[in-house]
């Protein structure tokens, strides 16, 4: 057991360290809370993703043929530190570089690996994520959007929601209903849906924190020719289930390091905001709040740590992978709650409110923070499976 | 022992329902939410036409005399439709303190005009130190040619921007505690020096305001009871105040909780309603429990705050103490168990999950209340 | 609404305080918890039961034609915050009053009737109940305890288990099957069985705090006479369910009480211990939790007050009457959990230990809290009970 | 980076888990929990030979010269047994604090005797105030005729009774910070003023004593390092011995799990296994949570202690805070899914449940860790 580094893997650090030093655009700002990308800055990290891209600091896992570093998950992990500790911006292609990319490479045919995931990387083509419906929420195989061969072509109808960047979209990852007359895992499809097909329309769904990051996305009889399916016709669960493990663990590693961000953001505030008369961070109730949180966020690492040892020793990720989705959602979300219990009435401003505490950022996340426990599988669908999967406990 | 509503209450809970069902429908609230006024001339007038706007005070002032159990009645339906607009502030806050310290001349004044639907008030009271406590007052009251002149900034001030008095709590001196030199003054709309902003807030059915004072002169009758005597009356307003913002976030609660039970009931997956599922099951009845409980003291609080029973200020925190955490955990809960839709703006969940954390820094938060409850238990 | 008292009922109390005054057993030491009658104590708390009996202060609510007072809930509430002030010894024959004697009242023949009540309030005759079995714990219905019928004899074949007092006890309210080819629920009959029928054996059960509160009990060849069923052949699921819905109720009223003295206990105890060189209750983390409890406790009071009023009122008992138990579980365990956290490593010296705290209370009853949340139906059921019968979601 | 165990550990673990399953039944367990002793001299002479007496001490004191880490996978699986007997108090109390503060005579004397089986050690620390800080120590130690006298009394000292050789921390004098003035004392068994007093616990598989010293004399060579500068050394003593009892807490829990998890799987209630049902499922899922989550934190600071990283107190804390919680809230959902049968002494759920509670009080609280966790990242 050991955490610290070879001299390679050290050196590689100072590279990023150095190389983030200079490049981290001016502009940017960072907001001391877990951070998603929001409209305003798409462009800028458009083109913060493509610097990276050209700087090799992108796809570090995946294959060199197709566009990526042919590196370990050490690397990864490096890396994604580097970036926390510089407080770098996020990745806007996020989608794409966390499922989309590794699935093509995982299950497409060489003319689909060598087209697609090089554009991934340096976000020349933004992908979104076509899984949920609206009446298929936690039951995602109970999709009921629908595509039906028509020659060379799938006619597609139907309807998609709480699909993040579908308005800046090239592609998406679309599972449709191929046969609807087997047990429903069995008659999925995924495709590689080009958006500016005829027939999509991307309608933006607003959400409680008042902003659209969503979208849903409607399909009228949209025809997609029959190469752009991933992995064989009725095949799409199994794909899709790729996707959706790689996704946990590699954007597990960024998760954590924001959330590290974020409790560092709101030390600082704790250290600012006074409750009472008294300076937060003095208060004991408040330190008891703050220090849990700070062993949550480093138990985090530590776990995270555990997990990348298995996958680097070719060994199959065990509890330690799936459990920390679960331990990062109830973290993150206590320490959004807590960051409104230290700016107490200061927390009801919202930006554009002179008083408002860094501009009324807190809120806005604490309230985006609530949707951690229902997107990518809500707990009580974590926690059903982890149940079942690690633990064996039978199916209902 | 009777502890339980009487017929006439269950009467005013069902003209309640059914008024604010149709006046107060989810479109009425979000419309209002849009406009800085969050109210309209028209629905102010039929809450006066109801008698609400007196409820609580004397039938000689306009009023209909009624007593706080019969308020958290009408409370609880307000919370039920997250009702916007300034009744809090202007029943509750303002015409409460004109009420408890006002003059007899004060209180002929307002009173009537409040319940009548002709005025409204608010309590400008916080300042930026965001501090509930006497210590927190340092808004200036300066004596000046037979009257005063204030100096301060005052914070998280509800529909200050609305009202036509101002109910202000300034410093006129300092003694040997921070309470004493607390001073009340009733100040008009449209004083001099007095500069109301409405700032944009997460609830967007509560109105908050900055207010500053800059040299601002009020006469000498403006002064409300006792000079440097203000703060008892204060807390009294505000411990009632309390009690039926409690109410209000009870009948939110319960809405949320009815709202999720139904959509527990025929929301469908894995082939089954969600409800059948012990996931769902065991949530749904721990915010039962929430609710109820949160009732249970909330209630004993109305009735300890309408016998003057000398453990009122214990009811009243012991009430914001569990109600604060249990709205904040049913309203939480409420969009968990609603999944992706419960996140949207187009469902009504998150007017409930916003009302419950706005008031859940109003007058205190759970930690600051429990703080209070174990001081006054004389722990 | 009002909480004060009629002249009537503020007599009614004044007397009853004069009398404890007087009347409680000088030996009787309260012991600062919520207290379980321990073997020890069974001699003295016979006598007290009877004494009380004589003076009628039990069984208030009973009809006056079997033994009772034919008075209200709010006499017997009154009466249960009086014994609670003046910490009172508890009634030992807790089950034949709070359960039996209720159930007799409402199902019996009136030779039953005239039979037992009386009885069960003196403290005559102690009674145990027999419905868990070991294979039925929250599946109650699913019982195995066989009665077959032989001329005017039931013969009774089988197991119970979790049986308290059973070693004292006269007499069992015992469910048992008696046609197992119908619906579990329908094939189930309520007997009152003597304890002392050969073929009756009580076996101890040591649980977790090292006493033997439970017992098993075994029936082989037990022989009953057909006077003894209780309700109706066949009728005793619905015979057993008043008892519960009883048991609950008044059960509720001192169950608030004495949770009561626990907590005024826990304050003695966390006013004279220090951590870390600081008096327990100067701690400001600790006085959040020790105010979480008071707020808790004395909400049950309310709860306890909203459900009476309904009873006395003659409507049924609403949502709070239900909610009660799990409330009360709740908080008595984190009070339970607090003595233990305010006692620090004196928490682990056991009864017999010259450095334990007050005997070793606490340890001891911390540890018997344990199965609040299990005996008279776990938390879980419990829940499911409330999301179906008060919320009205579906069963699955 | 690796951050997992190696072959050699690994194989550790499995000898480990055999051994115990075979040496250290429930029925061994139970055997020793009604006697004072806790343990057999067969079982301890076995354990002297596996050579894990000696696991973490130098070769050169016939230890096998492994580290913390190491001694984490043998404790896991110790916990996962609830092992009764002197393991920790020896080896990772008094042991290790002859290791980190005993003079070269003092180690040669005693290590290799502890290792090898024929000498059993424990700390005498703690007195009656219960607290962790050096202010706690009040025994005193008093120069007299070129040795030392003391006096005082010691609680909660684990084992004392089999003990061959007590570490005493005891006060030299007073300095400017309570750490000043603080000593360890060798105290061999049999010296004179030394009385040792068995106490019945709650968790019968820990033994805990009253320690006390009526004018006890011990030589001046019994001193252990520098006169009044023994706190630092006792603090890296107490350091590694909370990493330590962290492993033994997960390996605890580790078994609580798997227990509950094998029993959810057969148990039938309403005609389906419980394990069928979310209740038991989600709960089951937070368990597992915990469980690996406390393993991290564990690791890490086994390793930053093996390390001597600057982190190493931040990481003990931070472990047993959380390792704390963790294990009380497993052993308790481990009771409350088993129901009844989890409740009684034939089942052996409660001695984790109780090895979880007296676990938590060792070496300070959940709220005590949190705290010291918020010193030293300078809150």
């Amino acid at each position: 057991m050991d955490l610290s580094l070879t001299p390679e893997q050290e050196a590689f650090g100072a590279t990023v360290r150095a190389w983030l030093k200079t490049n981290i655009p001016r502009e940017w700002k960072p907001m001391g809370s877990s951070e998603i990308p929001r409209a305003e800055q798409y462009e800028l990290l458009r083109r913060w993703q493509h610097a990276l891209f050209d700087a090799g600091f992108i796809g570090l896992t995946w294959p060199k043929e197709y566009g990526g570093r042919g590196l370990t998950f050490m690397e990864e992990l490096i890396l994604q530190q580097e970036m926390a500790l510089a407080k770098a911006p996020p990745i806007l292609n996020v989608l794409g570089v966390g499922m989309a990319g590794p699935t093509i490479v995982a299950w497409g045919t060489e003319e689909q690996k060598k087209r697609y995931p090089a554009k991934i990387l340096s976000c020349e083509e933004i992908w979104c994520q076509g899984y949920s419906e609206p009446n298929a929420g936690s039951d995602l195989a109970s999709l009921q959007t629908r595509a039906v061969k028509d020659g060379e072509y799938w006619v597609i109808n139907g309807q998609k929601v709480w699909t993040s960047f579908a308005h800046v979209s090239e592609y998406m990852m679309l599972l449709a209903r191929t046969d609807p007359n087997v047990p429903k895992h069995k008659g999925i499809t995924y495709f590689l849906l080009d958006m500016k097909l005829p027939g999509v329309t991307v309608k933006p769904l607003r959400q409680i924190t008042g902003e659209a990051e969503f979208n849903e996305v409607f399909f009228d009889n949209v025809r997609v020719h029959e190469s752009q399916v991933l992995g064989g016709v009725n095949n799409g669960w199994a794909v899709g289930l790729t996707t959706l493990m790689y996704e946990r663990l590699t954007l597990g590693f960024g998760l954590q390091v924001r959330l590290r961000i974020a409790l560092e953001g709101l030390i600082d505030l704790a250290r600012r905001m006074e409750k009472s008369g008294r300076v937060v961070t003095k208060d004991p109730v408040m330190r008891q709040k703050l220090a849990q949180l700070w062993i949550d966020t480093e138990c985090l690492k530590y776990t995270g740590a555990r997990a990348i040892t298995k996958l680097l020793r070719g060994e199959m990720p065990g509890p330690e992978a799936s459990t920390g989705k679960m331990a990062w959602v109830d973290t993150h979300q206590r320490l959004q709650e807590l960051a409104m219990e230290i700016e107490g009435p200061y927390s009801q401003l919202w930006k554009g409110s002179e008083w408002a505490v860094e501009g009324g950022v807190w809120p806005q996340s604490f309230l985006r923070s609530r949707a951690n426990s229902i997107e990518g599988g809500t707990t009580e669908i974590q926690k059903n499976i982890i149940a079942e999967r690690l633990l064996g406990l039978p199916k209902d | 022992m009777d502890f339980g509503f009487s017929p006439e209450q269950e009467m005013l809970r069902a003209t309640a329902r059914k008024f604010l069902e149709n006046e107060c429908t989810s479109g009425f609230v979000r419309a209002r939410m849009e406009e800085p006024a969050g109210v309209t001339d028209e629905f102010w007038a039929k809450l006066a036409e109801q008698g609400w706007l007196g409820l609580v005070y004397p039938e000689e002032h306009g009023g209909s005399g009624l007593g706080f159990v019969d308020l958290t009645v009408l409370m609880e339906e307000m919370g039920r439709v997250v009702m916007p607009g300034p009744f809090f502030s202007t029943v509750l806050l303002g015409g409460l303190a004109i009420r408890e310290a006002g003059s007899p001349a004060q209180q002929k004044e307002w009173l009537a005009r409040i319940a009548a639907g002709r005025a409204r008030t608010t309590l400008a009271w916080t300042e930026p130190s965001a501090r509930w406590d006497a210590a927190g007052v340092t808004c200036a009251a300066r004596e000046d040619k037979g009257g005063f002149v204030l100096n301060g900034t005052k914070l998280f001030v509800l529909d200050a921007h609305l009202a036509d008095a101002l109910v202000v709590v300034a410093r006129t001196g300092e003694g040997k505690t921070p309470e004493e030199g607390v001073s009340l003054f009733l100040v008009p709309k449209g004083t001099r020096g007095v500069e109301v902003k409405l700032l944009p807030t997460m609830d967007q059915t509560r109105k908050l305001c900055e207010v500053s004072f800059k040299d601002a002169p009020v006469p000498a009758d403006a002064l409300m009871g006792v000079k440097g005597r203000g703060w008892p009356a204060l807390e009294r307003v505000v411990e009632r105040a309390t009690v039926a913002l409690c109410a209000e976030m009870c009948g939110g609660a319960q809405r949320v909780l009815d709202m999720t039970t139904d959509y527990a009931k025929i929301r469908v997956a894995f082939g089954k309603p969600i409800g059948t599922y012990q996931g769902v099951k065991h949530k749904a009845a721990d915010m039962l429990v929430d609710v109820e409980n949160a009732k249970s003291l909330t209630y004993y609080a109305a009735w300890a705050v309408d016998e003057n029973a000398p453990e009122a200020a214990l009811a009243a925190s012991m009430a914001k103490a569990y109600v604060t955490d249990a709205y904040r955990k049913v309203a939480g809960a409420g969009i968990q168990l609603h999944g992706g839709i419960g996140f949207t703006w187009e469902h009504d969940l998150h007017l409930y999950f916003k009302r419950a954390k706005s008031s859940e820094f109003t007058f205190g938060d759970a930690t600051y209340h429990r703080e209070r409850v174990a001081q006054l238990i004389n722990l």
